[in-house]
Order: C-alpha cells, then structure tokens, then sequence
C-alpha cells in the first residue's frame, strides 16, 4: 500500500518535473511545477509531515505559484522561440547534469535501507513543529523576518514608479 | 531542548546584527521626514548606524563565546568578519553619497538594503549552524540582488541583478542540498557537531561528506565567484552600479569566504583529504582564468570583476593548505583585499560620470594631471592589487604563498606567484593611462572631489598601506582567531 | 506489508533536484530558468524531511520550512527583477540579455 | 645617531616631504631634493670615513623588529662591498638632480620625488640583512623608476617601462617563492642566521632542492643584471628612460643584480652555484661579445650606451663565477667602475641631447668645435670605459680577467676579445659623434658646459681618475667580504668545479 503510494505520487512528480523542463511555454511550465509541489505534499504525509504538507500547499503551491502564474500573465510570456542552445550549456552542463544524475542516484541507492511506513513518525505536527520552532529555532525564525522586510523593500524599489 | 532559550549574553552576542536591522527600519520609517531635509540624512544616518554597529560587534567579543544554543559563535574569527563587512559598508556609503546624487538615485531604501546586507553579512560570520548560514547568506544574498538592480531604469544594471540573482539562487540550491546531505549522514547542522560526528567512531562513509562538501563547494563557489563558477561575475560587476559593485566584491565575498573558511575548516576539516584537490584545482582554475581573461578588457569594471575572480583564486590557495597560518592568511588578504578594492572602485565611480558613460580603460587618461590625489590614491590601490611591497595586497600574498609552502604545495604557489605577474600588467595599464597618456574627455570632466569621496579615497589607502607596513596587529588577531575556528 | 524505502525518497529527490539543473541549463526563457530552481528547492525539501523521517527528528522539517520561506522571499524579489528587465528589454529570452560582451 | 640609518633616512623622509611640495613650486622640489641627496651623500662619506677597514665583516648593524609572526626583522647593516655601492648610489643621486635641473619641466614635483624614493629602495637593496626586508626593496625601488621611465621617457616610454617592470617584477616573484621556502626551511628570514646554520651543517639543502633555490634567486638577479637572453628589456628601458633614469638605472640598479648574486646566490648555494658556474660563464661571455657587436652597429647613442652596459656587465658576472678572490675582487670593483663611467657616459649623453634633441650620431658631428669641454669631459669618460691604463676600468678588466685566467683560460681568451671590441665601438662613435664638420644644428643648439654642468661631471671625473690611479683606497675592504664569501662556497661543497671544461694542454701550455 505505502509502496503502491510513494510510487504513483513519485511517478506524478517525475513526470511533472520533466514537464516543467520540457514544455516550451511557461504557462504550462507552471502549470506543471504546481503538479510537482502537490504530489511532493502528499509525499510529505507518507513522511509523517503534516505541517510541511499544508505549508507546502498553502505557501508554495497556493502562494508562490500564483505570482509565477501572475507575472506569465502580465508580461503576456508566449512560447520559447529560440530552440538554439548556447554551446557553453551543452557542452559544459550536459556531463555535469550525468555525473550528477549518477552521483547521487549511486550513492543513494548504496546506502539508507530503513523503510518507510506511513505513520512511522508523528513529530512531524503542528505543534510539534510550532514548539521547535518558538524555542531551538527562535533566532532563525526571527532572522527570517528580516528576510521578508527585504523582501518587500525589494519589491518596492524595483517596482516603484519612478525615483524620487 | 533548552528551557532557557534567550539570555542577556545571547543578545549582546548578537548586538551587530540588531543595531543594523533597527537602523535599517528606522531609515525606511523616517523616509518622509529625512527626504524633506536633507538628501544626506540618510547617508549619515546609515554611517552613524555602521559605527554603531562595529562598537557593538566589538563589544560582542568581549563577551564571546556561543549564543542561542550553538545557531551563533562569537569568536575573534566572526569579530574579524564583523569588522570587516562593517567597514566595507562604511567605504561604500561614504563614495555613495556623490554617486547617487549624480544618478538622482537617493532613497532611504539604498542604505536599508545596505544595511539588512551587512546584518546578512554579520549574520553569516557568527553563524556556528547550518540553517544561521543559509538564512545569512539569503539576507546578504537577497539586499545584494536588488542594489545590483537598484537603478532600474538602466539596462545594464537590470541585466546585473537579474543574472546574480539567477545564478545566486542556483548556487544557493546546490549549497541546500549539500546541507540536506549532512544533516541526513550526521542528524545534525550544528558545525562542531557535524566535525565531531564525522571524525567519530562511527562515522559515516566519507564519500558521503566528499559529495556533500563537493555541493557546498559549487554553492560557496558561485558566491565567491572561483572558478569554474565564475561565470556570471564580469556581467553582474559591470552592470552594477558602481558603488554596490564595489560592495559585491568586498562584502558579501568576504563573509562568503568566511562561511566558506568557517565550514571547511570546523566541519569538514576531518576529511580534508577529500576535498583538497578540488580547492586546488579551484583555485588554479580561478587565478588563471581571472588573469587571462582580465588582461583583454577594456571595460575597467569588467577587468576588475575579473580581477576579483583571480584574488579569489588567492584566496583559495590559503583554503588549500588547510592549515591554522592558511586561515589566518585568508583573513589577513581578504581585508587587505577588501581595501584596496574599494577604493578601487570609489575611483572608478567617481570618474565615470553621470549614467556610468566613463567606464573604458581609455577614460583613465590624463586623469593623473587633472587630479593628482585621485590618481596617486588609486595608484596605491594598483601597486596593491598587483602586490608590490608595504601595501597589504603584498602581505597578504606573502602570508598566503608562505601558508602554502609550509603545506608542500609548491606547483600551487609557483603557479599562482606566475599569475600575479602576469596580472601585473593589466594594472599597470592603468597606470599607464593615468599618467602616461594625455587628459582624456572623462578625466577633463571629472568632477572635484567630495568630501565623502575624499574621505572614501584616503581611508582605504591609509587601510592599504597600514596593513603593507605594519601588518603585525591583524595578523596576530588572525592568527590567534584562525586557531579557535577548529 | 513492506514499507517504502527511504532511498527511493532520496532518490526521488536527486531526480528533481537534476531536473531542476537541467532546466537552468536548458532553458531560454527566464521564468521557466526561476521555475527549475524553485524545483531544485523542492527537491531539497525532500531530502530533509526524508532524513527526518530517517532520524525520527523534527529539525529537518524545520529547515524545510525555512527554506519555503526563503523561496517565497526570494520569489518576490526574483519576479520584481524579471518585471523590471521585461520592461527595458521587452523580451525574456535570457541570450538576448546580453549587453555587456566585449 | 647611527650613521647607517640616516643614509636611508634621509632619502625617505625627504620623497614624503616632497610630497607635499606644492606643485606649482617646482624650484622648491628642485632646491628640495638638491639638499636631501646631499645630505644623503654628506651622511654616507661620514659612514665610509668611519668604516672599519680593518675587520671584513658587516658594520653599523642595526636590528629592529618589525614583524612579529612570521619573524622579519628590520636588519640593516654595511660590509665592504655594499659601503661603496651605497657610496656610488648617493654619489649619483644629487648629479641626476643636477642634469635633470633644466631637462625635466613638467611635473617637477613627482620627478624629484621620485628619485628620492628610488635613491631610498637602492640603498636598501643594499643593506637589507633580512630577506624579506630585502625583497621589500628590491620591489620598492622598481615603482618609482617605472615611472620615471613612464611620464618622463621619450617616445616608446609606455612600451619599454611595462616591459621593465613585467621582467624584473617576473622573475622576482619566483624569488619570493623561494625565500618563503627558504623561511619555512630555516625559520628565519635573517640572512647572518641562515649562513650560519648552513656553515655550521643543521640546514642543508638535497641538490636538487638547492638548484631549483639557486635559479630562482639566480633568475631574479640574472634579469637585472641583465644576463645574456634575459637583457631584451634593457635597451629599450635605457633608451627610453630620461638622462636621470638612464643613470640610475645602469650605474646602480643593474648592480642590485651582480650584488645579489654575490650576497646571496653564492654564499647561500655554493654546491648549485658552483655546479652552473660553467654555464652562467659561458652566457656571460656571450653577453660581453654580443653586447659589444651589437653596440657597434648602434645608429643610436644611448642604445650603444645600453650594449656596452651588457658587455661590461657580462665581465663582474664572469668575475664572480671564476670563484677566485682576484676575480671576485674584479667583479665588485668593475660593478663601481660601470657605475661611475656608464653613469658619465648616460650624463653626457643627456646633455647632448639637452642641447640637440636627438639621439642619433649622424645628428651629430663637430661637436668638438663649438663644445671643447663637453668634448674633453666625453673623452675622458670614453677612455675610461675602454679601459685605458690609469682609469678606472682598467683594474677592473684587468682583475677579472685575470681571475677568470687562474680558473679557466679558454673563458679569458674569449672576454678579452670583448675589450677589443669595446674599444672599436666607443672610439669609433666617438669620433663620429665629436670630430667631423660641424652642422648648422650642432653650431646652433650645442653649447659648452654651464656651472651646473661642470658640478655633475667634476666628480665623475675625479672618481675616475682616482679609481684607476689609487685602487687601493676602494679594495681593501671588498677583498675582505670577497675572501668571506668564497670560505662560505667552500662549506658543505661535495664536489668542486674548478675547471671547465678541462682545460685544455694547449692553452695551458700558452699561459
């Protein structure tokens, strides 16, 4: 059951995933991304992450993918035209993205044989997250809200009609 | 998990970083008030902020030691780095003032976004944990991305913040997964922890660590911009408004190498073995490339992005001997460094004019005979970059090429003293242009030296030749740091 | 009933994660090139949240989430730089950014 | 006060005042660093006159501490060798001010300032006891004359001082490289230190490890020397340079050069040294008759100045590596002797060129007519330089060769040809150059020497003279370091090279 699970939502994510890469027009690109982030939520339940899943949806999938979507829309981003790579990605990514695939695939695979069942860990609640998060991560949590303020003076300044 | 999550010492330790984020909101809240004034205000008011800060930070060492349960570590290496990026910010301010003037660019949010960066900065240095690192260097990271962008309607600045923040957050990805694999081998971020879990009995397979140190390596790589991952550094220093390339080179670089220093030598020393070779040809590959590629701009800011790509290599050769004087030379160069090349910078902003027109190796002519402090200043800056003797761009050289020697990496040192003589030539062009050509139509315009100018140009000299003829004091400070980094 | 693997999680997550390079690599446009490092992100998220289910500990979900949080940031920032290149440039074709080649 | 420390002092202190010498004053910098050089000079004949001739070891040491970790020490000190090069350096330096007085117009202020801090680092090249402190010189003396060369040359300046610099700043790294070595090796920078744990056996250097330390001091010297292949910058350098730069540069930086290598090359790495004498001899006498051939095709004055420059040079390194204490003794007495007799010939050469704004011989012709002193003065200076019996140059030659002779005859035959030739040249051009009819130019432009003319030729003149007449004020104490460095290439030598290749019966037979 776990198996037949991790399986179908792995499938659904790889397939999006290549979706993502492969499609020409950004639209369906997103589209696509949304597919990934979703089944990765559900993965994140078999992983006993309720609190990631919801963030995951909620945050990613609801939020940021919704300002991807609206800024294709606004700046009316049709297909890729130019189907011609710059040689320097072909040539130097190419093995790069091989070695990588093989890197990682070989080292996973040799190690990491404990299984997952669905329900194996409960840590991984709200309030369980909530408690980390407002005592050992306190500082990192309050950091991060700089990150944001950044983020929107960011946004301001590059947006912002004209310089004053 | 500890009862008692915030003390009195845990903040002090975190002085630097609180003093800027308040002073950084307080520039974005004060904005109406300030701007009616005058359009200084902000300008001092960030500086006011720095040295604030760096009396903060200095007081945070006298009460060093871990904070908030291991996330941060106040030590006389983090002090350095704090230092540092702290003064950096004051020698970008202080050119800054005339430059945006110029570019009608002055806004509150320039010297907040300054001023979130080097609380990032700080952040980076004193981070004794994984996640402190990560969100450090996305303060940093992020600021960074929209002052290169900060003049938006100019096309080369867009083109700037668009490709460092695209590869930023590449680079940033591959430094995630670096982490992922750390913490899934070793269960934990914290620094010291992964060192001690990894040189342990039974500690996982160093493959492992290998591969993960090799992510960490791409991620750090691109933010320091070595080579391989250079790439995007001669498009983004060129776009860039000057001033905040100025900051990019010196800045974020530093508190990168810092992270880069802290994460090598603390977490990954244990499977130094593993790694080396890929500092080394890192660090080769950067020199190289960094010089070659400089000596056919003509494009000044290019030539130095270039420039900056092979003091990088320098750097790395001090990674490379993965030795206590290696870490200790790595701090002692990336300060001189970080003088020389802002005043570098200060000079190049200051020449080129309103919308950047002056940016070419043909400008500098004459500029000798229209304004000879500028030129002598930017001469010492030269002789520095280049490394001849009494400037701290020699020292640190030295101090480097010596850690190396002393950890038998003869080839690397002979190569890299290669390097920098052939990197002397497209330096001294410069000075050629200054003092051997006649005035060119950007040195006739130049303008009078400002205050803060002459202030931004004088200081890092003195800085220069402070560190070239008595180096001892910040050397000790490294050396006695550099030890405790383990 | 056998439970999943833990590697297949991980490699899963390698796979997205090369699927994400590849994308950056490969595309030409520039929000799709954004789209593939926000799937390298996601990729990562699964990484930690795997080993945390490996460690049986809540510190990987935590660093997960931050990095959600980063992206998000990271999102605006990176969006309002796409607008403000879209708007000088009316292209996001990433080869025709290129005015500074000597 | 010691007086070792004001002869480097002074030079310092006056380039910072310089400094601040407003531009638009330019006599100011003129008087200014007038009375500094003097003062220089002043201060280092009291040190010469208060030198102990009697013991052969380095005097008025003084070491300060400057470094803490790694350990560098501000060492300075005088022995009997650099006494005269320091001697001859602020001898030179108020003469450049004096042929630079009219010469140099624009930015006045940076061109005396200058040739302070030149003046400062070639003193120090020469008293540095501490190696780091040494290469600190070395360095600091290239910046100044690379812009000497740079704003005040001629024509091709921009070309010729990059390729100075790139050169000398080229093969000086290689000897950064190895006296960082060299530290981590012997843990100190301080040069008595390492001799001493060298002679004494507890550092000693595998011969491969003292080879490649060898070349890589060796190569920096060799370049500023210059050594035969490596010379191609100076032509142009010297060419280029004003009157000024001409001067210092062949009368005192080429002997950072021949001085390094006897200060350090030999002492430090006498089994390496030794073992490439042969080939380094053989270069040098390639050098002393290419220089002289290629000199006598000279269309141009200061370039057949420059040639003659790598031929007499090619001698003090052929000297040095004789190995013998006639030949070392010859060597350091020719390096003084090249110094004050190229140094009148550039000076010379500057003034023609004052007065007729070329530097072509055929521009020239008459001079003699309408400048009967100049002429004289020049023709002393050109005796001199081929080594006429009774000037300077002549001991030289003759101690060099001589010790060339006790160690390899074959090397003898061949350097004495470069005297010949020598003599070829000089004479030849300066007949071209002085007799003939005078042309309209020469008649009009070329006038006779003024006071201050005469006051920069006068004591090249009498060094001349004196040199050649009475060595024996100058040799006694050279003899003496010269006779402490070969002790040092005789400690740790596993094997001797005294002949090469074997000398054969027939010239041995002639001798």
């Amino acid at each position: 059951m776990d198996v037949i699970l991790f399986l179908i939502f792995a499938i659904i994510a790889v397939v999006c995933a290549i979706n993502v890469v492969v499609q020409t027009h950004p639209i369906s690109s997103a589209i696509s991304l949304v597919g990934v982030m979703g089944s990765l939520a559900i993965l994140y339940l078999t992983l006993g992450a309720e609190f990631l899943a919801a963030a995951q949806v909620i945050v990613y999938a609801g939020a940021v993918m919704v300002l991807f979507v609206f800024v294709i829309m606004l700046l009316n981003a049709g297909a890729e035209t130019k189907k011609g790579q710059s040689s320097m990605a072909l040539f130097l990514g190419g093995p790069l993205l091989v070695a990588l695939l093989i890197l990682l695939v070989w080292f996973v695979q040799s190690r990491y044989s404990e299984t997952v069942h669905f329900g194996g860990f409960r840590g991984g609640s709200a309030q369980d997250v909530g408690r980390a998060l407002f005592t050992t991560y306190l500082l990192p949590f309050e950091v991060t809200s700089i990150l944001i303020l950044i983020a929107i003076l960011g946004a301001i300044v590059l947006a912002r009609k004209e310089m004053d | 998990m500890p009862a008692n999550f915030t003390s009195a010492a845990d903040l002090i330790r975190f002085l630097p970083e609180i003093i800027l984020t308040i002073m950084g909101t307080l520039l974005m809240v004060l904005d109406p008030i300030l701007n009616r004034r005058s359009s200084y205000a902000f300008g001092h008011l960030s500086i006011f902020a720095l040295i604030v800060a760096l009396g903060g930070s200095v007081y945070a060492y006298t009460q060093a030691g871990p904070a908030f349960g291991g996330l941060l570590v106040v030590d006389g290496f983090a002090t350095f780095f704090r230092v540092l990026v702290i003064v950096v910010g004051i020698l970008t301010i202080l050119p800054s003032y005339r430059f945006l003037q110029r570019q009608d660019a002055e806004t509150s949010e320039f010297h907040a976004l300054l001023l979130f960066s080097v609380a990032g900065q700080c952040l980076m240095a004193a981070s004794g944990d994984l996640i402190m690192v990560f969100i450090g260097l996305e303060i940093s990271s992020i600021s960074s991305y929209v002052l290169a962008g900060y003049l938006r309607d100019d096309k080369r600045a867009n083109e700037s913040a668009l490709k460092y923040f695209l590869l930023g957050s590449f680079a940033t990805a591959f430094f995630l997964y670096g982490v992922a694999l750390i913490y899934g081998t070793t269960g934990t971020i914290n620094l010291a922890a992964v060192r001690t879990a990894i040189s342990g009995q039974n500690a996982p397979e160093p493959v492992i660590i290998a591969v993960a140190a090799a992510l960490m390596f791409v991620g750090l790589g691109f933010k320091v911009s070595a080579a391989p991952f250079q790439m995007w550094a001669p498009d983004v220093y060129q776009g860039a408004p000057t001033p905040v390339t100025a900051f990019l080179s010196a800045g974020p670089k530093a508190a990168a190498f810092a992270v880069f220093l802290r994460i090598f030598m603390t977490a990954f020393d244990p499977v130094g073995g593993d790694w080396w070779p890929l500092v080394w040809g890192s660090a080769l590959l950067s020199m190289t490339i960094g010089n070659f590629a400089a000596l056919l701009q003509s494009n000044v800011k290019r030539m130095m992005a270039y420039s900056s790509i092979a003091h990088a290599g320098y750097v790395l050769v001090a990674l490379t001997a993965r030795s206590d004087v290696g870490t200790a030379a790595a701090m002692f160069y990336l300060a001189a460094y970080a003088f020389m090349n802002v005043g570098a910078f200060a000079v190049i902003g200051h020449l080129s004019g309103k919308g950047e027109r002056y940016q070419n190796l043909d400008d500098f002519a004459g500029l000798a005979e229209k304004q000879p402090l500028t030129a002598a200043m930017l001469t010492i800056f030269m002789l520095s970059l280049i490394g001849v003797p009494l400037t701290g761009g020699f020292f640190g050289k030295f101090y480097i090429f010596k850690a190396a020697l002393e950890s038998h990496l003869v080839w690397l040192t002979v190569l890299g003293l290669l390097n920098s003589a052939v990197a002397a030539y497209y330096y001294l062009r410069i000075l050629v242009m200054m003092y051997m050509h006649e005035p060119s139509d950007a040195a006739s315009k130049v303008e009078p030296l400002s205050l803060g100018l002459r202030a931004a140009l004088i200081l890092p000299a003195i800085g220069t030749l402070f560190l070239g003829i008595f180096p001892g004091w910040v050397l000790d400070f490294a050396g006695k740091s550099s030890t405790l980094v383990r | 009933m056998s439970g999943v693997p833990i590697s297949w999680y991980l490699t899963l997550s390698a796979i997205l994660f090369t699927l994400g390079v590849a994308g950056f690599l490969f595309r030409r446009n520039i929000i799709t090139v954004f789209m593939s490092i926000e799937l390298m992100l996601n990729a990562v998220n699964l990484s930690f949240i795997a080993f945390s289910y490996r460690l049986q500990q809540v510190n990987g979900h935590l660093i997960a989430f931050f990095v959600m949080v980063v992206a998000a940031a990271e999102a605006a920032v990176g969006l309002a730089i796409i607008l403000t290149v879209f708007k000088n440039r009316q292209t996001l074709n990433i080869d025709e950014i290129d005015s500074m080649k000597n | 006060m010691n007086a070792l420390a004001l002869v480097l002092l002074v030079p310092l202190a006056g380039f910072l005042v310089a400094l601040f010498i407003p531009r638009n004053a330019p006599q100011n910098s003129r008087w200014w660093a007038l009375l500094v050089s003097l003062l220089a000079f002043i201060d280092s004949v009291v040190m010469v006159a208060r030198f102990d001739r009697g013991s052969g070891g380095e005097q008025f040491a003084i070491d300060l501490p400057w470094i803490t970790s790694p350990e560098i020490h501000f060492a300075i000190s005088v022995n009997g060798v650099s006494l005269w090069l320091v001697l001859l350096s602020t001898l030179l330096t108020p003469l450049c001010v004096l042929i630079s007085w009219r010469f140099i117009q624009n930015r006045v202020k940076e061109f005396y300032a200058f040739l302070l801090l030149l003046e400062f680092g070639l003193i120090g090249v020469f008293l540095a006891q501490d190696l780091f402190l040494f290469y600190v010189f070395w360095e600091v003396s290239l910046v100044p004359m690379y812009f000497l060369i740079g704003i005040w040359g001629h024509d091709r300046r921009i070309y010729a001082t990059l390729k100075f610099f790139l050169y000398t700043f080229a093969g000086s790294v290689l000897m950064l490289a190895a006296i960082i070595y060299l530290y981590n090796r012997a843990g100190t920078f301080s040069y008595a230190a390492i001799l001493e744990l060298l002679s004494s056996g507890r550092l000693v250097f595998a011969p491969g490890e003292q080879l490649l330390l060898f070349l890589a001091f060796f190569l920096a010297f060799a370049i500023k020397v210059p050594l035969f292949p490596l010379h191609t910058w100076l032509p142009d350098a010297h060419v280029e340079a004003p009157a000024a730069g001409s001067v210092m540069l062949a009368s005192v930086m080429l002997k950072m050069g021949t001085y390094g290598i006897l200060h350090f090359c030999l002492p430090l790495f006498p089994t390496a040294a030794r073992a490439c004498a042969p080939w380094i001899a053989v270069l040098a006498i390639i050098g002393i008759i290419y220089g002289a051939l290629v000199a006598m095709v000279q269309p141009n004055l200061k370039k057949l100045v420059a040639y003659s420059s790598v031929s007499h040079l090619g001698f003090v390194v052929l000297g040095i590596f004789s190995f013998t204490q006639i030949g070392l003794d010859g060597a350091v007495y020719q390096m003084l002797n090249h110094g004050i007799s190229t140094g009148a010939l550039f000076v010379i050469v500057g003034l023609l060129y004052e007065r007729r704004h070329s530097l072509a011989i055929t521009d020239f012709g008459g001079v003699a007519t309408v400048a009967p002193w100049l002429s004289t003065v020049f023709l002393i200076t050109t005796l001199a330089s081929i080594g006429l019996p009774l000037l300077n140059n002549f001991v030289g030659e003759f101690l060099v060769l001589q010790g060339t002779a006790m160690a390899n005859y074959t090397w003898t035959i061949f350097a004495s040809i470069g005297v010949i030739l020598s003599a070829c040249y000089m004479l030849w051009m300066y007949q071209r150059v002085i007799y003939g009819e005078a042309g309209e130019e020469v008649r009009s432009h070329v006038g006779d020497l003024n006071p201050r003319e005469w006051a920069a030729v006068i004591p090249l003149i009498v060094m001349m003279v004196w040199m050649g007449v009475y060595s024996q004020s100058f040799l006694p104490p050279v003899s003496k370091v010269n006779a402490h460095v070969l002790e040092q290439t005789r400690i740790n030598v596993p094997f001797r090279v005294e002949r090469f290749p074997s000398t054969r019966p027939e010239v041995a037979r002639a001798r």
